[in-house]
């Protein structure tokens, strides 16, 4: 899996957020996007993922050298992030077989609950989302992002609202991806910005 | 363009078909006043609105010469 | 393709979901159309109206009632900003599909409650059920496809409410046009024949209508 | 003004003002209509240029969405825009005639209805536009309009006056017959069409111009703080 972003700019109306931002990362590889609040770091997330469509420049995906086409980019995407909210009116397992779904018609529930275990959320999933704390949510996203075993993870601001153990399981994480897959991390946490071999500074 | 010709011509008939139709018993439609003020409408309308644009047009002219200089 | 309409339902499931727990969007529009019906009722007292009247009034409360319900359907995914969850994990298209088949049902559902309470109220009845019903369901498919087309350009605009009639009422008077006439027909015991030409028009701008809404989603849905 | 530029426009002011002496002088009045007639010269005219605007516009809309280029939208917005002025004037104009004629300013003649669904039509992409403040995303949305409008408003143009005939069968609009233009009605006709459409594609190209001009004064300010 490539990752290749060329001249990447984003104007909101007049104002330039960035410009000309490009990077090239392989499996194994991992990029950090460091900058003050406002220069953008969210926005080129948004950007990588899909969410927003850059001014100019452009971001393309490549499996085994070929061109991944923008309808299954997602397959291979797995994104946590601040402005990604889940559905608070449904419980969390709802939530995760919603997301489970959009992949795969068969959910594989044994891996949800793997996973569940794994951020230290097991027994509380039929809870509804809106009784639950901000770390708590924190980690569900993590559960959502990982389930398919995604070859490229974005992670903005990763720990946020976690505590120390949740940090942890965090970086764990991040440490299984970059010893196989791509991983982008959007932060400002000294601790967090080490985990990047490649660097973006925005601002 | 010729399509456009025979559209508008069409257009032009029924409109005037529904004119002599809708013609009731009574003299109607011989206000040429009525005629005027539609004129001077249209007209004064369109005029209002090109000297609009074009003093629009002139002061930012001069505004992006001002700038480039 | 099948794979869309797999897709599309599990857009559906999740939105049907949400709606049983919430309730907000039906409770509104079944609120609405309710209050409006009473409203009418009540004003024009023991009087018994002409067709004329009583298939346009049948019409004018289901559009209002469309109205004020069916634009929840993404204005809550703005609200809740879950929009660029599901724009990250969903195609665009299965997304527009999921919430089409979510209004339709929804309109549906609040003409299975509105529909014989207005004949009961307005002391009518229907005299040729085989024209009532198609217009009426086909009334309903393009009110709904209207609606969620319009709905999803809406949602990141402000003033949303008042935008949405006003952006959706010239775009669905065909269907108000037709869907009045074949109604009203059906109330006279009009021969189905006579029908034909509004249901034509009815399923075909539906057709229409959903097929450019799948054409231009995607550059709505786009941020 | 600069002659070597601007004669086309002096030669279109020329014209125009021909077709007004001749539509009053030259062109002879329809037997029934008495002077009214001439109004036709002048409003039909007005009318043809807000459908022009109208498939201008859309046109445009569809373009913007496959190039995304902002100029686009400017020529989209534009055509827009101008189509509404002309809306408004076909539709004064022609209620000022209905009065005279069938004594009413309004009743929901077909045209009418028309010309009444084209003008709802624009305010509502109008109220858009002004409602959403990302200028991609305003750019994008009111294109988005523009198309399903466009698709809705062939259905219109056959839906409404079959309907306003079955619902109001009015001999005024209903009795058959017609009348062929005269040679000499139609040469001022189409002349007053040829200068509208003219006068119509000189408004355009200046607001496009004004447009492109204050996005680029605006972008100067912004890169200058």
């Amino acid at each position: 899996m490539v990752v290749e972003a060329k001249g990447l700019t984003k104007h909101f109306n007049r104002r330039t957020i960035f410009s000309d931002i490009s990077f090239h990362l392989e499996d194994g590889e991992s990029l950090v996007i460091t900058g003050p609040n406002g220069s953008g770091k969210s926005t080129l997330v948004k950007i990588i993922s899909g969410l927003l469509t850059p001014t100019s420049g452009t971001i393309e995906f490549y499996n085994d050298g070929k061109l991944l086409p923008a309808e299954v980019k997602y397959h291979q995407l797995g994104l946590v992030s601040p402005y990604l909210q889940l559905y608070k009116d449904l419980t969390a397992w709802e939530n995760l077989t919603f997301f489970a779904r959009t992949r795969d018609s068969k959910v594989d529930e044994s891996r949800l609950k793997m996973l569940l275990k794994r951020v230290g959320l097991g027994g509380r999933e039929h809870d509804e989302l809106k009784t639950y704390s901000s770390g708590m949510i924190q980690r569900i996203k993590y559960v959502a992002a990982l389930y398919h075993q995604p070859r490229i993870l974005i992670l903005d601001e990763p720990t946020a609202n976690l505590d120390e153990k949740g940090a942890k399981i965090v970086y764990e994480i991040i440490k299984e991806q970059t010893s196989r897959h791509i991983l982008i991390i959007a932060t400002n946490e000294p601790d967090e910005v080490k985990f990047g071999m490649k660097h973006v500074e925005l601002g | 363009m010729r399509k456009l010709m025979t559209l508008a011509a069409i257009a032009a008939d029924t409109t005037l078909t529904q004119m002599s139709q809708s013609m009731p018993e009574k003299k109607a439609g011989e206000n040429i006043y009525i005629v005027l003020a539609v004129t001077v409408l249209i007209f004064g309308g369109v005029f209002f609105y090109l000297l609009y644009l074009d003093k629009k047009v002139n002061r930012l002219k001069k505004k992006v010469e001002s700038r480039e200089e | 393709m099948w794979n869309l309409v797999d897709k599309s339902i599990v857009v559906f499931r999740k939105d049907f979901q949400l709606e049983f727990r919430t309730r907000y969007a039906l409770n509104a529009i079944a609120m609405f159309a309710l209050t409006t019906l009473a409203v009418i009722s009540f004003s024009i007292g023991p009087i018994q109206l002409d067709t004329n009247i009583l298939a346009p009034l049948l019409w004018v409360i289901l559009f209002f009632s469309a109205m004020s319900g069916l634009s929840h359907i993404f204005v809550r995914e703005e609200e809740q900003q879950t929009a660029d969850t599901l724009r990250l994990v969903l195609p665009p298209n299965a997304i527009w599909l999921g919430k089409w088949l979510f209004n339709v049902i929804l309109l549906f559902g609040l003409e299975i409650i509105i529909v014989p309470v207005y004949f009961a109220m307005m002391n009518t009845q229907v005299e040729n059920l085989s024209i009532f019903f198609p217009s009426l369901i086909l009334g309903s498919l393009g009110l709904a496809s209207v609606s969620t087309i319009i709905a999803a350009i809406i949602s990141i605009a402000s003033s949303r409410g008042a935008l949405f009639a006003v952006l959706a009422f010239p775009i669905a008077l065909p269907i108000l046009f037709s869907a009045i006439n074949s109604t009203r027909l059906s109330m006279e015991g009009a021969p189905f024949m006579d029908s034909w030409s509004d249901l034509q028009v009815l399923l075909s701008f539906t057709i229409i209508i959903i097929t450019t809404s799948l054409l231009v989603f995607e550059f709505v849905w786009k941020r | 003004m600069n002659l070597k530029n601007d004669w086309w426009k002096i030669l279109l002011g020329l014209f125009l003002t021909g077709v007004i002496v001749a539509a009053f002088l030259y062109a002879p009045r329809a037997k029934a209509l008495g002077e009214t007639t001439r109004i036709l010269f002048f409003h039909v005219p007005c009318a043809w240029v807000a459908t022009l605007a109208f498939l201008i516009s859309a046109t445009y809309s569809i373009l913007y969405l496959r190039k995304n280029e902002v100029r686009y939208d400017a020529w989209a917005y534009s055509s827009a825009h101008i189509g509404l002025i002309f809306t408004i004037l076909a539709t004064v104009s022609g209620a000022i005639w209905a009065k005279e004629i069938w004594n009413a300013y309004w009743n929901w003649d077909p045209r009418q209805t028309s010309i009444f669904i084209l003008l709802l039509i624009y305010a509502a992409y109008f109220a858009l536009r002004s409602a959403v403040e990302d200028e991609q995303s305003r750019a994008r949305l009111a294109a988005v309009y523009s198309i399903i409008a466009f698709v809705t408003v062939p259905f219109l143009m056959f839906i409404v006056p079959r309907i306003y005939e079955s619902l109001h069968p009015d001999p005024l609009i209903n009795a058959q017959g017609k009348i062929k233009m005269d040679v000499k009605m139609r040469q001022v006709f189409f002349a007053s069409l040829f200068g509208f459409t003219v006068m119509f594609l000189w408004m355009l190209r200046l607001k496009v111009q004004i447009l492109l001009m204050e996005r680029k004064l605006e972008s100067q300010i912004v890169t200058e703080r």
